[in-house]
């Protein structure tokens, strides 16, 4: 039993950190905000030259094989940054599906694209009544001659605009597919939009949409076990980021107790106050302990991994509403300005908390589970 | 003791419905079920249409064009304008500057300034808070130096809501650095349109321009528009203070917005394998409308001590924080509600005549930026934390 | 819409106020803990002399025909001096489901005797593994030439080891019977104990107890809804005791507060334990409304009273254990020590939440009937 | 960063389940399981069982007969003896004056005092808190007067558990006056039978007697039972707090607790119409269940740092805070499954040879002492607010 970080990613860790403190500052972040394509093109290059985008793929893969202990680590440090580049979407989400759910082939296609930051994707999965367990999925993939027919309606697909690649749910008579389809078929339509944390997603129609047989991923394999498999570690992986950014939130917050003055003295000096950070803090280690405690989990029968994730997104909700609003509230109306971080870390953190299942739901799950 | 209404009453509250059916504005109606913003012209239609049955001096003495309510058909029409999905009436005019100036103006002042506001004529916007005295609000520093018949005002002050609309600002002022902080502080009406003043919007993260600085440049201010005497203004202020907070409580404003939210509920549990509604959030639910309840008789009780007379005690900060923390509570459900739903920032849409396609479902949109700018709401009108210092502060005297 | 008190309520609270400061002193009650019965004799007729016995009943039985307002006004104060007499038991429960329960004559023969302290009664309806709703009753009345058997076992009977009289809740063939049980009959055991809060209670077995057909109280009524309408009228009366004993803890605490001197100054300097105070007001507050909202719904539908008094009593099950831990909290060591007057409001504060329902209970009421 | 174990530990996990199987005293489980209180007999037992074995001196350094284990070690231990419903070990003795003793007594202490504490024959009882200074500890006026070869000791300590079992007591006493009340206090050991001690009991409101005030009337100590200097003796104890704060947390207890709950849950489950166990209930049993993971976690986090050398910071606090906080949420579980059931008070039912009745259902018996008499852990050892200033001051410095 040993908790400790391995040199190599203890200077994984400050690498990733000097980068984001050094190259992706809020001034940064704002600008990019306001671009058409809502990130950087170069910024993405450079995650690829870093090794970022390689760092979640096995190595057979043309990835780096990290662990999902590395992958936790980088994630906290690019939540810091708050970085809006479809990191999630692609390096995590879709990269973990693939991985699990496609054949040698396909995955030696895609996944050293995916390294190199030649290829993005995006999971097209959600839909307007779907739960994050994709048990329900009311888009259809029919069988024709030469493949299938897709059907349907995706929402909030996240990095969807700029996707080369989506991977799409889909109902087939042998139950849930998933399916590599280029966005530039006959019959797709997107209706992009940028999201409340500033990222980009689309609502995507598949309207008659043909795709041939070799675009379905999981044969030999089994969709749903796949996908409920690439959710937990896309869980893991954004409860870092949220940590990563409940740092930040405590940090900032405590430095303003340090600055701002009322009633003639610094509000750190109100009692109040200062145990609301002590509170904060105790929410910070809270999630971190759950947080390891999933990512241990991660690679233990399915039962206990969907299990120890829920706990994590349970946890989560809590402790994230918790940060964040304490920190808006102790910077008072700055705390809701556009022209402060603070603000932006809690629309990304409230972002967070909705995406893979809300803390009720996974509440629930645990619930029915132990029933 | 008895909740039941009396035969009388019971008229006044077909009265109001009779009202709200045929001369709300509609087109208000339905921003406000749709979740979108109001606009001032929403705003002020629906205030003149109260003006025109009479009804816009709902808390002004008889003699200056008051409704003359008492504390039960009050409660009936904010209740009945609430159930139907009527915006509060925005109090910066009707509710703030009013009372100050029929409590402690003189008799020119009221006979300029009172008839505009009644009739939502004039729109007035509050001058209170600055950078550097948020909560600490006797700590301002905006000057007012008396030169012949004019202040000359120099500062700024922020978080001034919907400025950008004001014709006319009331501002806490001040006149001496020598007393007290509390001392030297007046109370000074300010038109907009004078030279010097300008505005600086503040963008708030729902993406709004709700709130603005406004500059104060050696600004020329007629001495006639000084209410009461110099360095009165605080002791003006505060009784204004406490009105607010009871105000800010907006228990109708939660009611109604429950009520949107049960429909919505309503709508999901008749959807088949719908993911949102579960037993956990379910009980989430029932905690916030418990506490709806007891609120809701909170205000009833302390309306009532009001009537027989009894000075507000601690209740207003009650009702502050409870009434804030469950606007937030409320904001947390629809939140929850939508789940990644909630994610698309994408303002206009559901808005009459919107161009694009609006996303499903609909009771998703918004709901995300509504939670983001109510956070306001356990910061502005005096914090929670110092509503608390208040409370306690009556109850232990430290 | 009137939430005033008429001057007879603010005189009979006066009264009973008076009588508590001055007739019921802590030192009194723990003298009478101490002894055999639990509580003074001489103290409950003083009650009935008072009208307090009578206040809740109708004045064709005997009774002063108070209201439900008038019953809470005097339960509050009654909390205040934790008044350990069996006056819930007999004069709010018993009577309560009495009066909803049996015809005339048996109301004129019981109904007057308790308004005089001539006979006191319990209600012995709980059971291992019934809930407050009484829908399962494991204990039997099965008919016999002459009239019942009993037959079963009642868990937690208030007031019991003092009772002249039972109403005993049993299964019959005609479904939930109320039936009138002389506690010295054949077959009848008890095993008494006192309660946590020093109240006395038993376990009562009924072995083949042989009772008379006119015994059985629900000929012509529905037991199941007495009972249930009986319920709420305690569940107010509860909850008005409970408020009252949370007025005293406030008051405690905010003297302690001004007394307790810790780092050079009274501990109510400390703005955290003031804003602690702040939350104790709050839900008393809180408490005092929904028990109020409550009290004015009795006369309402079943429905809608059963949902009030759920209400309340979720949201007492909340600010109870907020107000009487915090009040043991800020008094340190002291608050749970036997001779300080606060555990033992704390203590009783705890039973109350415990009857009748607990928090969790009516609140998965509150949702079953919402669904 | 991995949780599995090694071969190694697997077979010391191993080897402490069979200790646990074939050594533990059977009556002592039999208590625990029955949530009955133990005695002095039920506690020497248990940790003499340990001592046989060489596990008495678990945090001991090995040269004074500790057992040597690492961090990890140490995990399994106290998990398996908590699986098995052992109860934890008696602190005063062991785990408090012992550190203390071989940290800072000369070398005949240690002969002097070690071997009986090792092996739990000597009971010892801690005197640090009086009745004016609770959480103000270094506020403690207890006077110990040097004259020839010895203190004489006045004063009253208080809070003092299990004191009626005691034959020493370690006491934090005053020497000097002059400077900051943190300088001249001393660290005394006094022999529980020397003249001039007294006994008074208090009762708690779970009817028991566990705590008691001790009365020094002029007591003589021996001055070679000064531990280390004069004037030093808040900078020992300090040392001792930190510790003593990490073991309150008790997470292998609270562990303990909660599978009891599980289980009790589990046979209400399988009985048909219980009406305790419902959706609103179960959910707050997860929650705890959720707190529980995280509270081992972070417990464990903070075990592996001060294995690889870091001082422990504020996390000490933390684990105090939340272990506690988790402890009562757990007696509240309890509570609230029992329902009405946990009103009577009868303490000694269940135990063995019990002759009256035991009151069905089993599990709901002393449920509400338990729950009261645990309110202390929020308030001893630094009550939970004293805790938020120390997280408080070593993040914000204030």
């Amino acid at each position: 039993m040993d908790f400790s970080l391995s040199d190599d990613q203890t200077m994984m860790q400050d690498i990733v950190k000097r980068f984001i403190s050094q190259e992706y500052g809020f001034e940064t972040r704002q600008s990019l905000l306001t671009t058409k394509q809502g990130y950087s093109e170069d910024m993405w290059q450079t995650f690829a030259e870093m090794g970022w985008l390689a760092l979640p793929i096995d190595d057979q893969y043309g990835g780096l094989g990290g662990t999902i202990i590395d992958t936790m680590l980088l994630q906290i440090e690019l939540g810091k940054g708050l970085v809006l580049e479809p990191f999630f979407a692609t390096a995590i989400h879709s990269a973990s599906l693939l991985s699990k759910v496609a054949n040698d082939d396909v995955k030696q296609q895609w996944l050293p694209k995916i390294a190199a930051g030649e290829t993005k994707f995006a999971v097209a999965y959600a839909e307007q009544n779907s739960s994050f367990q994709v048990t329900q999925c009311a888009t259809s993939a029919s069988v024709t001659g030469t493949g299938y027919l897709l059907q349907g309606k995706k929402c909030v697909v996240l990095g969807a605009p700029s996707a080369d690649q989506l991977l799409v749910t889909a109902n087939t008579d042998t139950g849930l597919g998933v399916f590599v389809v280029d966005p530039s078929l006959a019959g797709i339509s997107f209706n992009n939009y940028a999201t409340n944390d500033g990222h980009r997603a689309a609502e995507i129609t598949f309207d008659q949409v043909e795709v041939l047989t070799s675009a379905r991923l999981d044969s030999g394999t089994n969709a749903q076990s796949a996908f409920d498999a690439s959710r937990d570690e896309a869980i893991v992986a954004l409860a870092a980021e949220a940590l990563g950014i409940m740092q930040k939130l405590l940090a900032a917050t405590g430095e303003h107790l340090h600055t701002r003055q009322q009633f003639g003295r610094k509000i750190g000096e109100f009692q109040v106050l200062q145990h609301r950070v002590a509170d904060m803090f105790m929410a910070l280690e809270s999630t971190q302990s759950l947080l390891y405690y999933a990512a241990l989990k991660i690679a233990s029968n399915a039962d206990d991994r969907n299990r120890a994730t829920s706990m994590v997104k349970v946890k989560l909700a809590q402790t994230s509403r918790l940060v964040g609003q304490t920190a808006v509230q102790l910077h008072g109306g700055m705390g809701i300005t556009d022209e402060l971080d603070v603000g932006h870390y809690f629309k990304r953190l409230t972002c967070i908390n909705a995406l893979m299942g809300s803390g009720d739901q996974h509440m629930q799950r645990l619930l029915n589970h132990a029933a | 003791m008895n909740i039941s209404f009396t035969p009388e009453e019971l008229l006044f509250r077909d009265q109001v419905r009779d009202f709200l059916n045929k001369r709300a504005p509609a087109a208000v109606k339905h921003k406000q079920t749709a979740g979108l913003r109001l606009d001032k012209h929403d705003m002020v239609a629906w205030q003149q249409s109260l003006f025109e049955e009479g009804w816009a001096g709902i808390n002004w003495p008889v003699e200056h064009g008051g409704s003359g309510w008492n504390a039960t058909q009050k409660y009936i029409f904010f209740d009945e304008a609430s159930k139907a999905n009527m915006p509060r009436i925005v109090p910066f005019g009707l509710n703030m500057v009013a009372p100050v100036i029929y409590k402690f103006g003189n008799e020119e002042q009221q006979k300029r300034f009172l008839p505009d506001i009644l009739s939502s004529k004039v729109w007035w916007c509050q001058g209170y808070s600055e950078p550097n005295a948020g909560s600490d609000l006797a700590s301002l520093s905006t000057k007012a130096e008396l030169q012949g018949d004019h202040y000359f005002v120099n500062g700024t002050k922020t978080w001034t809501t919907l400025a950008q609309y004001a014709d006319w600002i009331f501002c806490l002022v001040r006149t001496d650095n020598s007393g007290r902080k509390q001392q030297g502080i007046s109370f000074l009406l300010i038109n907009m349109n004078s030279p010097g003043i300008s505005l600086q919007p503040i963008i708030t993260i729902d993406g709004q321009h709700e709130v603005n600085e406004v500059h104060f440049d050696n600004v020329q201010v007629p001495a006639n528009n000084l209410i009461g005497e110099e360095g009165k203004g605080w002791t003006y202020a505060k009784v204004l203070l406490t009105h607010e907070r009871t105000g800010i409580a907006r228990v109708a404003e939660s009611k109604q917005r429950f009520c949107l939210l049960q429909a919505r509920i309503k709508e999901l549990q008749d959807t088949p394998d719908q993911p949102h509604v579960n037993s956990v959030f379910m009980a989430r639910v029932m905690a916030v409308e418990i506490d709806l309840v007891s609120l809701e008789y909170t205000e009833l009780r302390v309306l009532s001590s009001i009537a027989t007379g009894n000075a507000p005690g601690p209740e207003s900060s009650i009702l502050k924080i409870l009434g804030t923390e469950l606007q937030q509570a409320i904001d947390e459900l629809f939140l929850d509600l939508s789940g990644l739903h909630a994610l698309p920032f994408v303002p206009d849409q559901y808005s009459l005549g919107y161009a694009g396609d609006n996303l499903e479902p609909h009771y998703a949109a918004n709901t995300a930026p509504h939670y983001y700018n109510n956070r306001k709401v356990s910061i502005y009108g005096g914090s929670n934390e110092i509503q608390k210092n208040i409370i306690a502060k009556q109850i232990l005297g430290f």
